[in-house]
């Protein structure tokens, strides 16, 4: 007879790594109804799970490494489960045995050799701030600048991180900067399921701040935000952690910071999934925005917790994803509509996704992908 | 006589001894000292453990027992029972020891259980001794019950009451009895048609002469103990007396104000006096009033705005004019001249502008022949009173003195009556035929008028007193220029007074003043003056204006048509010097200004700019730079007070001068301001003249508000009101519009001043038209009741307030409120009810939001809000069978093709009957989709979904997504509790549920009783659930009322406080203290004195006595140490 | 809005002087009673007295520094249920506060009272009283008042008027100035209330004015008690840290229930520790003595004196009777005025500041102690 | 169970604590079990002189359980409560007793898991502080 049969000792192993939620959903499939996916293609996360209630194989399949850890379905669970843990634990156990699909198996060996995802030398770490004279991190210095490595390694990105610095500077915010020895943050590789990686990456980045005596951390990705506030307090890790744009926000409120050059331009602003549905920060950067003088903020219709993913999230910056599939494809174009001239993002993920659906639609003319310390730089009287 | 214990301990079966060894515990209290028996049993609460403990205490000779097994809360009173039959007093020798929920269930290790029960065990041995006899006190039962909601629970609990023959009040919120389940058409699963079984029940619980109704009330507060409860009801204002309504609804037809119905879901509307649905118990009407809308409160003479704009609404303009004259005798005037303050009052400003109020109220003026109204009777009095003026305010004063009845003579200086609005207001304004026609209207009552007598001169207050008159008016208005004070001013010829111009002009005695006219000043006087020199043939008219055109005085549209009319306006200038040759005025010298601080009328001062000055050619110069009463009449043995601006000093509120029986009002008291002021006071002094005329005390007298006092709520502005365009009247062309005096605005045409008055917001609800008073035959409508207090006194409490649906608005991906076409389900059950917007017509809306065409295919989505963590984590129980209900009559109704889908995740058909009808509604073709709906939207992927709805869900069956396009998508929204749910626990002693609902004392065992004795619960408000388990609810919530109703009498609690007056100093503290006032201080005595009857043994008495006179029998200090010793010894 | 008045002292007898102003208070009929310390028959001891007829004043000796028990006590067996008749009554300001908590308790009146006060310069130990009346006699008063205003410190004051920060009370209807003032040669007496200046203008006293140096005197006896106040307490905070301490404390305590007798706010009838809650079985005995090996008798010593603090710390005054009467001289005052010194600040509450404040336990707010319960 | 447990007296109100202890039972919510009930009628009826008897006769810890203020079932007895409780904390402080030895918690009918939750964090609590020195000491 051709059937299945049960083999819990799997469905024991995953839960044991942090999928123990799997016992308790009711396979009511809103995730997969609300999973951005299936705007392009099935998936569904619930078959994943059922396959996951039984051990039966089949979990392992490439759908697995779909999953770009949007949120979107966490929020929305009827029973509150951890969907994303969930999956989650099933990409430790197929690293436990080495089956990692190969797009994944570069990011995953650079992490753990050189301490970043991009395999670029640890020595340049801080190359990107050239001639900006950071101060080196210290008794006195109030926040921690860290630097993520996609800032520090890709091009694009770094020009977002040197605009950040000058405009921090500007608002008078007092920060400083590890050396080399700083590494990635790991939330992409532990959501990739690199465990062990990621406790690496932990301990050298948590010994470096314990030494450093660093309380308070000001980060440009959300990525490192979440992993800061919350992986990492998993671990005993107690920071005060705050995203460039909420810094920004209270400086303008404070009269530190007054851009005052009119810019003259219609934006849109895309939601980071990291920044708004994980950790529900929407309004600051908002306000950013408006006190630019002369920016047109519009909305696209799917924003704050109902925006949409840039795809770049969980390792599917390195996912190999046809182009008629990508997220980033989706978003551009609903920015498109709104009429905007400027996408303004907070992500360098999302910077990243951006500027490659804006090439693969060929509307770099009507859309310019813009981070939003870049927009204040422009708005900003620099001495 | 030595104490002499039995002690049993219970297995429970596996429950204790599954994890304490009973056995252990057994053998170490069997070595305490007094225990005589110690054993242990498989059940003690089965009989025979009780028959164990009852031979035990007969032939062991016990004096006490005590029982550790499950929580108290359960057994007691079994066990109780048990040692009385045995003859001992229950609460003297019996105590229970919890060892079950406290202990075996509640503790993972065997040891750690077991040390536990004994230390528990040991407590109870230590405590029993010290307990003393006490008997249950008996009180007697009021056999009247309160039923609290009159839905399906509530009548069917007080049907149950009245037929075992006690009276029963049923209270309900609404107008109408029938709850729910009257909205719904059909009900599952049988299919009846829910009028037809819920008519009878409402019938019968209205004729039931065991039933008392009270509807549209509310239960306000609620004291005493059961048996003897007393309820405060408040019995709210329903403007219908409803013993003489019979329930025609002819005053329906004729209200103007339309509302959305609560009982259609806002689907359907309703007038402002509405009955929920035509099959309502009582049958009568009730009318829904808020606060006076905001214009009726602007009005100084307290019109009733919304009212006259409704019948003007409805073109029944006779109506409108005489609701106006009830506060102003003149409208057609007021139509012309008022400066509306109403109108920066209206809410409509909040959509667009505010309603044309001013022009509304001349539209109907303009259509009403005042000869034509009927005369009112007039009951004849003889005292006389002499009006002196014929401004506006004799004129109001005049109207309202001769309807109360008195013979009024009218004087006036002038030859025409009317006073300002003769001789200052241009008639390209108000034409003087309007001014005739109202006039004569007042003179027709029998008002006798003498023109061209001059107070001071051809007569004098004195005189007036000899020929009789009985009171006087004054209302001698404010007539005198005031002087610019500038050289030039007085000697030259070509100066004169606006005041005195616009007089001779509108008397026909005047002409041109001139070639090139200056008109000085910023008030209406002002652009009336240069607007009438205009038109007597000046060729040009400056106005000069010391301050800008913000601060103008003038009203708006006024300046607007003088500047049309080529009037020059210098602003920022101010009058300097007349330049005359040979006795002429040849030039006008002025400054500019600038506007500096501001003065004490908080308007910034002017300035004269240095060596601004310059000179305007002309050969006219008019002054309008205020007015003020000419009171050279008044003689000194007249001993008239005057104020400092030679105004008269009166009483503010009975507008008495210092003379006695001598009244005034208008610009005579106020100096210059609007007519509608000067109407109003004159409206106010004829009452004060009424009250002094027929010698009631002024002194005390109060002027009756013409608005009761407010509650500060009126109607929503419902959402999505389309914005529209403010009336605006036409005006006569410009040329030649300046050569003649012929009325400027021809006013609002008819079918624009209908639809303008359609704009009105209705703020205040009921608009108090009077329309229905005229329409009802029976006289049944009394605008003036007001709410009234019921106090009611019963024995037992069912609470039977229902439930609510979630609103699913928050939930943004079902597009409920974005989309036109998404429904909930209570939404959906008006659509099939006959009484419903679409008469039990299955329909889908357009854009425009009319129902129209029927459905192709339709979505049911469950789950909305249940089973979510994130809104309501129960299951709501009944969405299921409704959503099947829904499936069949959409089959039924709209046809056998029509697709309907349930997208769901569980089939919850559990009852009688259930499973069938869920067989049946398949075998229809209903397609059942396994999987919980996650999106609505409207964003078509193909043709065929174009202008559909499409609901997108992964059916977990096939293991795919499906998109299925769809014209309806109805919301199986959760039950959730009643938003005030906590007040109204809270009210009746109850605590609710994590659930939100109200809490019953015990799940399984007592389902509708709760903690608070004699107060029951029944129904929906207990937690979701059908009709059938609703009704069974009901029916054992009456069971238990009548139990005790029948009983006629009620086991209280005995273990209240006493206070041992040895020992008590007379602090009075714990009188303080008592939440219940059960505390009386027997002041001979000097002690305090508990009333048993009304304690309720909370002890917050006994723990503050620090002597420990007061105690709290069967908690006594000696008993609660003694336990406390036996648990640590 | 104190209007004092003047009485005339002629060489230096003060008490011949208060003689007239009390029977001045009779005779014009202010109040029909007297209640203030007179002589005893043997010349030494003083107590107070109820005096109607103004020939029996001849003893009278208010302002001897010495009361054998809380005058408010006595007087509150006169006034529990409300006298016919009005009573001029002269009280320190400890009993006048003492008094007050008792008006609150409804075990006095406050109406039918004048109460006459005066600057307190604090009372002597029975001993040292006795020694200054054999040197100084009829004088005794005045005696005692030069060496305060010199500053003597010999004087073996009480232990409680040491560290006492109320020496006056602006609530009393009639207050004697002695801080800064010079009683010998005239004594000024102050209107605090209606009812005191309408008792001073129906003697017809001659006008006076407050003592010029007497509030800069006042505050300095206040702010030097204070600060003996403050080390005091901090003292006994270290003293009794610790249950082993505070029994180490009233090691030597025989349960006589003495401090409670004499304690004017302690108002039980019958004391709860003398009601059979505590007359334990004997069996109860026998099973301590099982559990911990032995125990000490008389028992619920350490539990009686906690008892009493969450009974009346609120309540405390800080008189000194307890101290006094116990026959074991233990620091009883020191113990419940460190008690007093944590319970009267955490409900913002001063005993004998005014009759309209409510007693603490017989009020709540809606939201209070929100820390307490975790909110 | 070891002597050095600590014990914890907890005087419970009928209506809603007591209730909510039934409730962690039924519901099988396991919890330590350090703590023994005492059933009162409301959290106003517990004399603080219990509270000094309990510790004297070797309580580790008291807690006292009540409604949530303004569910009383006797409309304001735990308001009364918790100022009792607030003086007798004071004076007890000055003799060493800690902070969390002694607790005052509303927790209502339908609230098994917060009694369960109450009961753990207190046990860890009052472990943590060991023995009480009366129950060591012998103080009378």
């Amino acid at each position: 007879m051709d059937a299945v049969t049960p083999f819990l000792e799997v469905t024991e192993a995953i839960k044991e790594l942090g999928g123990e939620d799997l016992e308790r959903c009711m396979q009511c499939a809103t995730c997969t109804g609300v999973c951005p996916w299936n705007l392009v293609r099935y998936f569904s996360p619930r078959g994943i799970i059922r396959l996951a209630q039984f051990g039966l194989e089949g979990f392992e399949s490439e759908d697995l490494w779909r999953c770009v850890t949007c949120n979107n379905c966490v929020i929305h669970c009827p029973r509150g489960l951890r969907i994303i843990d969930i999956l989650r634990a099933m990409r430790m156990m197929m690293n436990e045995t080495g089956s990692v699909p190969p797009s994944l198996k570069g990011p995953l060996g650079s992490a753990s050799n050189r301490g970043n995802p991009w395999s670029g030398d640890p020595e340049d770490r801080t190359a990107w701030a050239e001639g900006l004279e950071i101060p080196p991190f210290e008794e006195g210095v109030a926040h921690l600048f860290f630097t993520c490595c996609t800032q520090a390694y890709d091009a694009r990105n770094q020009k977002a991180a040197r605009a950040l610095v000058r405009v921090l500077r500007a608002a008078g915010v007092s920060f400083g900067m590890l050396t080399e020895r700083e590494q990635c943050c790991g939330d992409a590789v532990r959501k990739m399921g690199g465990e062990e990686v990621f406790g690496k990456l932990l301990e050298n980045n948590m010994g470096l701040f314990e030494e450093k005596g660093v309380r308070s951390i000001l980060t440009a990705s959300p990525h490192c935000y979440n992993a800061f506030t919350k992986d990492y307090a998993e671990f005993g890790g107690d920071y005060r952690v705050r995203h460039y744009t909420e810094v920004l926000d209270e400086a303008i409120d404070r009269g530190r910071l007054t851009p005052s050059i009119e810019l003259g331009k219609t934006v849109t602003y895309h939601d980071p999934c990291y920044l708004g549905r994980h950790n529900q920060i929407y309004e600051p950067p908002r306000r950013v925005l408006r006190a630019v003088p002369g920016l047109d903020l519009v909305e696209m219709e799917r924003n704050r917790e109902d925006s949409l993913c840039c795809g770049g999230g969980g390792g599917g910056l390195w996912n190999e994803v046809p182009a008629d599939e990508r997220f980033a494809v989706l978003r551009v174009r609903e920015a498109l509509e709104t009429g905007a001239e400027i996408l303004a993002a907070a992500c360098p993920y999302c910077i990243i996704m951006f500027e490659d659906a804006v090439k693969t639609l060929g509307k770099e003319e009507e859309l310019r992908v813009v981070d939003i310390a870049e927009l204040v730089l422009d708005s900003l009287e620099e001495a | 006589m030595e104490d002499r214990i039995g002690f049993y301990v219970c297995h429970c079966g596996s429950n204790i001894a599954g994890k304490v060894r009973v056995e252990e515990v057994r053998d170490y209290i069997a070595g305490e000292p007094g225990v005589a028996v110690a054993r242990d049993n498989l059940f003690m609460c089965s009989d025979p453990g009780q028959e164990m403990i009852e031979t035990d205490i007969r032939e062991q000779g016990l004096n006490r027992v005590v029982v550790a097994s499950c929580s108290p809360r359960m057994h007691e009173r079994t066990f109780r029972a048990a040692c009385q039959r045995a003859g001992l007093n229950p609460y003297e020798a019996f105590h229970m020891v919890c060892i079950r929920e406290h202990c075996s269930w509640v503790t993972e290790d065997e040891n750690e259980a077991t040390k536990k029960a004994i230390d528990l065990c040991r407590a109870g041995i230590h405590r029993v001794p010290l307990q003393y006899p006490l008997d249950a006190k008996v009180v007697p039962v009021n056999p009247n019950v309160l039923v609290v909601g009159g839905g399906i629970a509530g009548m069917q609990a007080a049907l149950d009451v009245a037929s075992a023959g006690f009276k029963a009040t049923v209270v309900e919120r609404q107008p109408t009895i029938g709850g729910h389940m009257l909205q719904y058409d059909k009900t599952f699963p049988t299919l009846d048609c829910a009028s037809c079984i819920g008519t009878p029940k409402m019938v019968s619980v209205g004729q039931n002469p065991n039933i008392e109704l009270l509807t549209y009330s509310e239960v306000e507060a609620v004291d005493g103990y059961v048996g003897n409860f007393r309820v405060r009801v408040r019995k709210k204002a329903r403007y219908v007396n409803t013993d003489s309504c019979t329930g025609c609804g002819e005053c329906a037809e004729v209200c103007p104000v339309t509302r959305p119905n609560e009982w259609d879901e806002g689907l359907k509307e309703r007038k402002a006096v509405y009955r929920s649905f035509p099959q309502a118990v009582p049958i009568t009407f009730a009318i829904e009033k808020k606060d006076r809308a905001p214009c009726v409160l602007a009005c100084p003479a307290g019109i009733n705005v919304q009212g006259y704009v409704q019948l003007i609404g409805q073109g029944r303009y006779e109506d409108a004019v005489r609701l106006i004259m009830e506060r102003l005798p003149l409208p057609g005037v007021l139509g012309r001249v008022c400066p509306h303050p109403c109108e920066a009052q209206c809410r409509r400003a909040e959509v667009d502008q505010p309603v044309s109020i001013c022009r509304l109220k001349r539209a109907a003026a303009d259509r009403v022949d005042l000869q034509s109204l009927p005369k009112p009777e007039i009951e004849e009095r003889d005292e006389r009173v002499a009006v002196v003026g014929s401004g506006p305010a004799g004129l109001s004063a005049a109207y309202y003195l001769r309807l109360k009845g008195y013979r009024v003579t009218l004087f006036e200086a002038l030859p025409l009556l009317g006073g300002m609005l003769r001789a200052g207001i241009p008639d390209y304004r108000l034409p003087p035929e309007v001014l005739d026609r109202e006039i004569d209207y007042i003179l027709g009552l029998g008002v006798e008028a003498r023109t061209e007598t001059r107070l001071g001169l051809d007569f004098t207050l004195s005189d007036l007193k000899d020929q009789g008159f009985d009171a006087i008016f004054l209302g001698t208005g404010a007539h005198l220029g005031m002087k610019l004070r500038i050289p030039g001013e007085d000697e030259l010829d070509g100066v004169v007074d606006a005041v005195d111009f616009l007089r001779e002009v509108n008397l026909g005695r005047g002409g041109a003043p001139g070639r090139r006219a200056v008109v000085i000043g910023g008030g209406n006087v002002a652009v009336d003056a240069a607007r009438t020199a205009l038109r007597m043939g000046c060729e040009e008219v400056r106005i000069v204006y010391r301050r800008t055109r913000e601060e103008m005085p003038a009203y708006e549209e006024e300046i607007e048509e003088a500047l049309a009319e080529g009037i020059e306006i210098h602003y920022l200038t101010a009058p300097v010097r007349i330049q005359g040759k040979d006795g002429r005025v040849t030039g006008f010298d002025c400054i500019r200004t600038e506007l500096g601080e501001p003065d004490a009328s908080g308007r910034r001062r002017p300035v004269p700019v240095e060596g601004s000055e310059f000179t305007i050619s002309c050969d006219a110069v008019i002054p309008a730079v205020g007015q003020r009463p000419d009171v050279s009449w008044v003689r000194e043995e007249d001993a008239l007070p005057l104020t400092r601006w030679s105004t008269f000093e009166v009483h503010p509120d009975t507008l008495q001068t210092g003379l006695d029986g001598v009244f005034a009002a208008g610009d005579a008291v106020t100096g210059p301001a609007t007519v509608v002021e000067a109407v109003a006071a004159g409206r106010r002094a004829a009452d004060a003249l009424h009250a002094y005329l027929q010698g009631g005390d002024l002194s005390s007298w109060e002027l009756t508000p013409a608005v009761p006092e407010q509650t500060g709520e009126w109607a929503e502005i419902p959402e999505g009101t389309a914005p529209e365009a403010r009336a605006e009247d036409e005006l006569l062309p410009v040329e030649g519009r300046a050569a003649s005096f012929g009325e400027v605005s021809l006013g609002l045409v008819e079918a624009e001043a209908r639809r303008e008055a359609l704009r009105c917001l209705n703020c205040g609800v009921c608009s108090e038209c009077m329309a229905c008073v005229e329409a009802c035959k029976v006289g049944a409508i009394d605008h003036s009741a007001r709410d009234e207090i019921v106090d009611l006194d019963v024995g037992s409490i069912i609470l039977a307030t229902g439930f609510n649906l979630i609103d699913p608005t928050p939930m943004t991906r079902f597009g409920y409120g974005k989309y036109p076409n998404v429904f909930t389900s209570l939404e959906f059950e008006r659509l099939t009810n006959a009484t419903g917007p679409t008469s039990g017509e299955i329909l889908v809306r357009d854009a425009e939001g009319r129902f129209d065409r029927p459905p192709e295919s339709v979505a049911i989505l469950h789950c909305i809000g249940s089973r979510d963590v994130n809104y309501h984590e129960y299951c709501s129980r009944v969405c299921c069978m409704y959503a099947l209900k829904y499936a069949h009559l959409i089959k039924d109704r709209v046809g056998e093709q029509t697709a309907v889908y349930n997208f769901y995740i569980d089939m919850r058909c559990f009852g009688k009957g259930y499973e069938e009808f869920m067989n049946r509604v398949q075998g229809e073709g209903v397609k059942l989709v396994r999987g919980k709906a996650a999106l609505v939207t409207d964003k078509a992927e193909d043709p065929e979904e174009e202008g559909r709805l499409i609901v997108i869900a992964e059916d977990t069956i096939l293991g795919k997504m499906m998109r299925v396009p769809v014209d309806m998508v109805l919301l199986c929204t959760a039950m959730e509790p009643r938003e005030d749910a906590l007040d109204v626990a809270r009210m009746f002693g109850l605590s609710l549920g994590r659930d939100g609902f109200f809490l019953e004392e015990h799940p399984k065992l007592e389902p509708v009783s709760t903690a608070s004795a004699g107060v029951f619960v029944a129904g929906a408000c207990q937690g979701p659930k059908d009709i059938p388990d609703t009704v069974a609810q009901a029916k054992g919530a009456a069971g238990e009322a009548i139990s005790l109703s029948a009983f006629g009498k009620v086991e209280v609690s005995p273990m209240t406080s006493f206070i041992d007056p040895d020992l008590c100093s007379g602090c009075q503290t714990c009188r303080e203290l008592c939440a219940y006032s059960a505390i009386e201080f027997d002041a001979r005595r000097g002690v305090s004195v508990v009333n048993e009857a009304k304690c309720k043994g909370c002890g917050s008495c006994a723990a503050h006595c620090p002597s420990g006179a007061a105690k709290v029998s069967h908690f006594t200090d000696r008993q609660v140490f003694a336990e406390i010793e036996g648990l640590m010894a | 809005m104190t209007n004092c008045a003047k009485l005339p002292v002629e060489s230096g007898d003060v008490n011949d002087a208060l003689r007239g102003f009390f029977s001045g208070l009779l005779e014009q009929g202010v109040v029909q009673a007297v209640f203030l310390p007179m002589r005893q028959p043997d010349g030494i001891m003083v107590m107070h007295t109820l005096v109607r007829d103004p020939e029996h004043l001849e003893g009278l000796d208010p302002l001897a520094p010495v009361t054998p028990t809380s005058a408010a006590r006595l007087l509150s067996s006169l006034t529990f249920r409300k006298p016919g008749y009005r009573i001029a009554a002269f009280l320190r300001p400890c009993d006048y506060r003492a008094y007050v908590e008792l008006v609150k308790l409804k075990q006095a009146d406050r109406e039918q009272i004048l109460v006459v006060t005066t600057d307190c310069e604090g009372r002597l130990e029975p001993k040292a009283f006795l020694e200054l009346v054999s040197e100084a006699g009829d004088r005794t008063a005045m005696a005692f008042h030069e060496r305060c205003a010199r500053g003597d410190d010999t004087l073996q004051l009480l232990q409680a008027c040491r560290v006492c920060e109320h020496p006056a009370h602006e609530g009393a209807d009639i207050g004697l100035r002695l801080f800064g003032a010079d009683p010998e040669n005239e004594l000024v007496l102050c209107g605090q209330t209606d009812a005191g200046a309408e008792a001073l203008e129906a003697l017809g006293l001659e006008e006076a004015g407050e003592p010029e140096g007497r509030s800069k005197a006042l505050q300095a006896v206040i702010a030097d008690r204070t600060a003996k106040r403050d080390a005091m307490i901090e003292e006994y905070r270290d003293k009794s840290s610790s249950f082993a301490a505070l029994r180490d404390v009233l090691k030597t305590c025989i349960n006589c229930y003495n401090c409670r007798a004499a304690c004017p706010v302690c108002y039980c009838r019958e004391c709860v520790f003398l009601t059979d809650t505590f007359r334990h079985d004997p069996e109860q005995y026998f099973r301590w003595a099982g559990k911990r090996g032995q125990v000490k008798l008389p028992t619920d010593t350490a539990f009686f004196h906690i008892t009493r603090m969450l009974h009346i710390s609120t309540l405390c005054v800080g008189c000194g009777q307890c101290s006094t009467a116990c026959p074991m001289d233990l620091p009883v005052m020191e113990l419940f005025r460190t008690a007093a010194s944590r319970a009267q600040p955490c409900f913002e509450y001063e005993p004998g500041r005014s009759p309209d404040e409510p007693l603490p336990l017989s009020v709540f707010e809606d939201r209070e102690f929100l820390d307490l319960t975790a909110e | 169970m070891s002597e050095q447990e600590p014990i914890i007296v907890a005087f419970v109100c009928n209506w809603c604590t007591f209730t909510a202890a039934d409730l962690a039972g039924t519901s099988r919510q396991k919890y330590p079990p350090n703590v023994r009930l005492i059933r009162m009628m409301c959290s106003g009826m517990v004399d603080p002189k219990y509270v000094l008897k309990a510790f004297f006769e070797g309580a580790d810890g008291v807690l006292i359980g009540g409604c949530h203020p303004g569910d009383c079932h006797y409309i304001n007895g735990n308001y009364k409560a918790r100022r009792r409780v607030a003086l007798t904390k004071e004076v007890l402080a000055q003799y060493g007793l800690e902070e969390d030895r002694l607790w005052l918690r509303w927790i209502g009918a339908s609230e098994g898991n917060v009694f369960a939750e109450t009961i753990r964090e207190m046990t860890e609590k009052v472990k943590a502080l060991g023995p009480t020195e009366l129950k060591k000491e012998l103080v009378a």
